[in-house]
């Protein structure tokens, strides 16, 4: 029963750690394929952006449109009235 | 004087057991760790509040209404509830406890039935816990607000950096065997399930630790989640050392090229890439990387930005409280105040040991291959902790060189690790729940 | 042909009794006063549509799925259902939904599978009564809301003001013994649980009174929630009166000296001494007395925000519209058009006036003790109705003294009121189920 | 090697067969439309997605425990869900799953205890449906968003134009005739429920098509949904084509008058008018309309803007998601792959075509009769397809007459178009449900 | 059977669009009448603002409250700096 | 039983009031010590704001700083373009 913990323990490990290689090296491997394959075929029209930081804990820290909106408003508002 | 007896008897303090104030004492300690030191308050302060409301002596807040019902010791209730589950009325509430959960499940309907009928009523946190844990929804639709929060972009510039989210995942089954091996040993009785659910805390990785724990091993997920979920916030202590005593200082000063810009449509497609592989090699690990692809492509095809905020304001704010809330419930003292719970402890640290130390060495081990060098202390950031490895890696480099910035680089491995611990949590499942 | 007498059948006047035709009007009576008087529109505009929803003649929303199969009348659903509730087949209709209702819940339940069996389904606000305030979640939700949107400093500042808060509750327990007397001299019949749940009102407290009524009385849950609502919004004209009989105009001039300012940290320790002060005392009113300091820590500790944000926000707003159409959905012609209702609403009005005086009064007594004088104004913002009380604390006392600005010391009853009738609910609960 | 075998046999590739192979390329396809040609992308995306996750091989993450049990294939396990079901052991997987489905509610019931019993649980997308669409709240609560997003002054200020969306819901009962004539020439097996699901797609609005389908045709809804929401996309597509050929050069320059305006008060009390118009005539539309006028009394109260900000945000984005993964789920080979959806296309077309030519044809007849002539353009709109329809009315009057703007006037029958579709689902669900 | 199901179909089509059609004719009369109700017995105090665009699909227009107040803060204080 | 009722509404009067007002003195008792404690030992760093009015009814009165510091950036800019 032990033994069998043991072996049960192993081969988890095993055809565990095994998968997520196999899975990552196929990803790996269809993204290159994936990213050569859109860059050739379909480039973006226009160039992206650099790549953000990865992961934004908080709120998405762009300004909500209609916010940006306003400002401009505002400020130009403020600029004709002088 | 019938009515005073009957407050005191229904008090706190008549009902206080040592386990239940030492308890008390763990909750407000979780609390001064995520608010004074800032230890992932976001998951932490709930739940440490639910660790404190599970552990109030008599409210029965975070038990079943069968439980509730066999909690309160009238003797007529106890012996309906024993005629039910088929077990002696003398049997004592801890034997008719372990009837009812080892019942099968038209069994515990029925007592259900007959404990609402006696008055008796699922506890508040048992309620949450229902809703938001066993039914797995609540990691999901964080694991979906989580994949609506990243950018791949790091990853899709440098994709092998996908290599050093996968060694690190090396700590979990690391962890798993040590789990066995306790238990082998005769140390801490562990399960298979038990091992398995451990091993996942060195995936760094919260919601796929409280996913496979739910499923693996209830009785254990609240000490998994808190180890998790504390490691996570250790992570600039345990790794920089590791990091330092694996490398010398010319490894540290390698200076990473300028990434390659990203574009739209690649960041596109790539959740799908990743859903497709999934669907046809680990169907197991659909529901965790569904969502997360969901999210990721929520957020990226630009046409959907409603939906893409929602998921990562509004409903992953409230799927972590009730989550949170229904963590802290799993933290009763009889199931944390257990030689287990050391064991998990420890183990779970070694775990983040060792996913480090691989992420690091793989790293090395690349460069021996590899024309563009790699700098080895973003091996690190692939045991996910996302983003706080990622910085660590960024801040050991500076060290070195105080001009080499990594945090874009490291946050190629860093979300790389997320997938691995998914993908591992997957595996595990697969495996584990067919022994 | 066949098709249009149907379709007459199924329409609305066809059906329509005068109760539901009364019950139509109070609906849209009660939609007049949100809309056009602004009684407290957050909760009335859904409670008052939920009413009208309800009582749509033939649309059976608010009847669960038993219940709309016995209101279909067919003889051989009838007798089906009859048999499983083991009732005879010609009881008639109201003596078949009565069994149902005093069925055990594993009739109840075998009740509805044939019900499903036969077509039926439960009505849409059924359904929204059952996940909402039937699992008891949704005041709970509302009350983590509150207290994320509470600031504890005026009462912090000046702790006495708590026993204001503490002796308006007196209204809660006069009302109590007002809607006993009323059964015992045989004017309405309410129960010991009625006239807890009656009583609440005086709590003036909205999730509380619902919380109550819907352990205590569901049945009376309509007209309780309906009554505390009006009458927190009839506050400002509630109490003056009260409030200048009981004072002198040389009491109402006071003024009372600047408060201190409160630390953050004391704002971040006084949920947990109040969580503790629950736990160790008075367990039973750990589920709202919990969320409520769970709800104000996410709000002081600072580490939260996006959680204490949400809680404020979205997720009490989407509470707040089903409990609101939940609410309503208990406006049944047959339950609300009940001389009960009218006990309800004479007692909800008596309870608040009592409490008003209890507050101002005391505030005069313990000005006999304390150094620094109370202006008594202040003690009838001790019902709750936060934060309209204090409002009118505010105003009352600027009619004496224009210099006099009250409302910041108005704020530390007003909240004490909160806690008074949460911890008032918990020992209700306590002892009254158990009778 | 067992463990591998193991993973193997848990693999997606070794369990794919080709239905499932090609609606995982239908999944692509529609998240292609959605994101690519911004096919209703708010909806197409989710359920885009959702069907690629319901076809991943061995997952059954659309399956519900039972099924999940069966399609395991272990003979103990057939052999024990058999003898509840009352089949026998040998019937084969096929035939245990008509058993199950075809069960009473309390078979149902204890052949899920077995199956959870046995290790086997719903799976994700099971799960959404059941608590989304399962239950109707999801369209419900999305038809609610809609009201609150809606402005009726078009409408108030024009009246008539309700005819408009009146005449434009005869696409449906076309549709529901061509349906039957189809199943009656023995072309496609359509039952009259199908007939009636399949015809409300004509009414060119999502949520009551998924509301009618669920109740009616629940193995229809993915083909419904999907037929639905492309079509609206197609709108700019379909109606032009039809405007044009139905009307001549001179009504196209027909030029409308200025609109009055409407009055804030007008505005509140239509939805309430028209509620009342529901709960006397048509009690069988009022969940519909009823959560539609609730939305809209919320928008124009203007006295709950918090409630109505979150139903048109927070509360519609949270449920849009679960609606489309839920709508997803149901699009699984053996659902979709079949002659029926490709009669669903072909008649929803002509029920979307027949729709756009009686609301031009009925302006037309109208102005043989109104002192104010309505551009037959704006006819088309009564179809709904807010606001996608009324733009295409815009727009193809601007290509007649460049100063002649529609928009406005189109809005009218274009939200006349959602109370007549409604209006429909109620009488379709009345009439069918009974027969 | 089948020409029960036609006849099912033609029964749908005659109640379904007929009830439609009275529906919303009595609709019409009861839109009528209140709006002249209104117009007549209880006017707005002030005029309404002119009929908007129908739906909004996307969030809310208006800009916030506090951001308004923000943004005119925050040109009050430069105006007042310089 | 009519006296008993009477007398169960007598009771809940006497435990429910009683216990009400021991727990607030309790409370009362336990803030007191909790104040003085915290003011002694535990000192805020920097003194903190005024108490604030006690319950926002509306949406939180701050602005959000990704809009603060969009504000600050539009007005900055608009002094650099000067
Ligand atoms: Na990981
Ligand atoms: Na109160
Ligand atoms: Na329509």
């Amino acid at each position: 029963m032990q033994d069998t913990l043991m072996q049960q323990g192993i081969d988890l490990m095993i055809y565990g750690m095994g998968t997520v290689l196999v899975f990552l090296t196929l990803l790996v491997i269809a993204t290159l394929i994936m990213s050569r394959f859109v860059m050739r075929f379909f480039p973006d029209p226009v160039v992206a952006e650099p790549s953000r930081p990865a992961i934004q804990t908080g709120r998405t820290a762009e300004v909500d449109p209609a916010v940006r909106s306003a400002i401009e408003k505002a400020i130009a508002l403020h600029r004709a009235r002088r | 004087m019938q009515n005073f007896l009957r407050l005191w008897h229904d008090s706190g303090i008549y009902h206080l057991d040592l386990g239940q104030g030492v308890m008390l004492l763990v909750g407000l300690l979780l609390l001064f760790l995520a608010i004074r030191k800032g230890f992932e308050p976001l998951l932490l302060v709930p739940i440490g509040f639910g660790a404190i409301l599970a552990n109030i002596p008599g409210a029965g807040l975070s038990l079943s209404a069968v439980e509730n019902a066999i909690a309160s010791g009238y003797p007529d209730v106890l012996a309906q509830i024993a005629q039910v589950l088929g077990a002696s009325a003398d049997a004592g509430m801890q034997a008719l406890n372990d009837a009812y959960k080892h019942a099968p499940a038209a069994v515990q309907a029925d007592a259900y039935r007959l404990a609402t009928d006696l008055g008796y009523a699922n506890g508040m946190l048992y309620s949450f816990y229902t809703v938001a844990i066993g039914s797995g929804v609540a990691p999901l639709v964080i694991f979906m607000g989580v994949g609506a929060m990243t950018d791949f972009g790091p990853l899709l510039a440098n994709p092998k950096t996908l290599f050093l989210g996968a060694a690190a995942q090396f700590g979990i089954f690391a962890t798993v065997l040590g789990a066995v091996g306790l238990s082998v040993t005769g140390v801490i009785d562990f399960s298979i399930q038990d091992a398995a659910a451990i091993g996942i805390i060195g995936g760094a990785d919260g919601p796929t630790a409280i996913y496979v724990a739910s499923i693996l091993a209830p009785e254990l997920l609240g000490a998994i989640a808190v180890a998790a979920y504390s490691y996570m916030a250790l992570v600039p202590l345990i790794q920089p050392p590791i990091m330092r005593a694996l490398t010398n200082d010319d490894e540290r000063k390698i200076r990473m090229e300028q990434m390659r810009v990203v574009s739209k449509r690649e960041k596109i497609v790539f959740p799908l890439i990743l859903l497709i592989l999934v669907a046809l090699i680990l169907p197991s690990a659909a529901p965790l990387l569904g969502m997360f692809c969901f999210g990721n492509l929520m957020r990226e095809c630009g046409v959907v930005e409603r939906l893409s905020d929602t998921s990562q304001n509004a409903l992953i704010n409230i799927t972590t409280i009730f989550l949170g809330l229904s963590v802290g419930s799993k933290l009763a003292a009889d199931k944390f105040l257990d030689p287990k719970t050391l064991g998990i402890l420890a183990l779970g640290i070694i775990a983040f040991g060792i996913g480090t130390a691989m992420g690091v060495l793989t790293a090395k081990f690349m460069n021996l291959f590899c024309k563009h060098k790699i700098n080895p202390l973003i091996g690190s950031a692939g045991v996910s902790a996302v983003p706080m490895a990622a910085r660590v890696s960024n801040k050991v480099g500076l060290e070195a060189n105080p001009q080499n910035y990594l945090l874009m680089h490291a946050m190629g491995p860093n979300v790389a690790g997320v997938i691995g611990s998914a993908v591992a949590a997957g595996v595990m499942i697969s495996i584990v729940s067919s022994l």
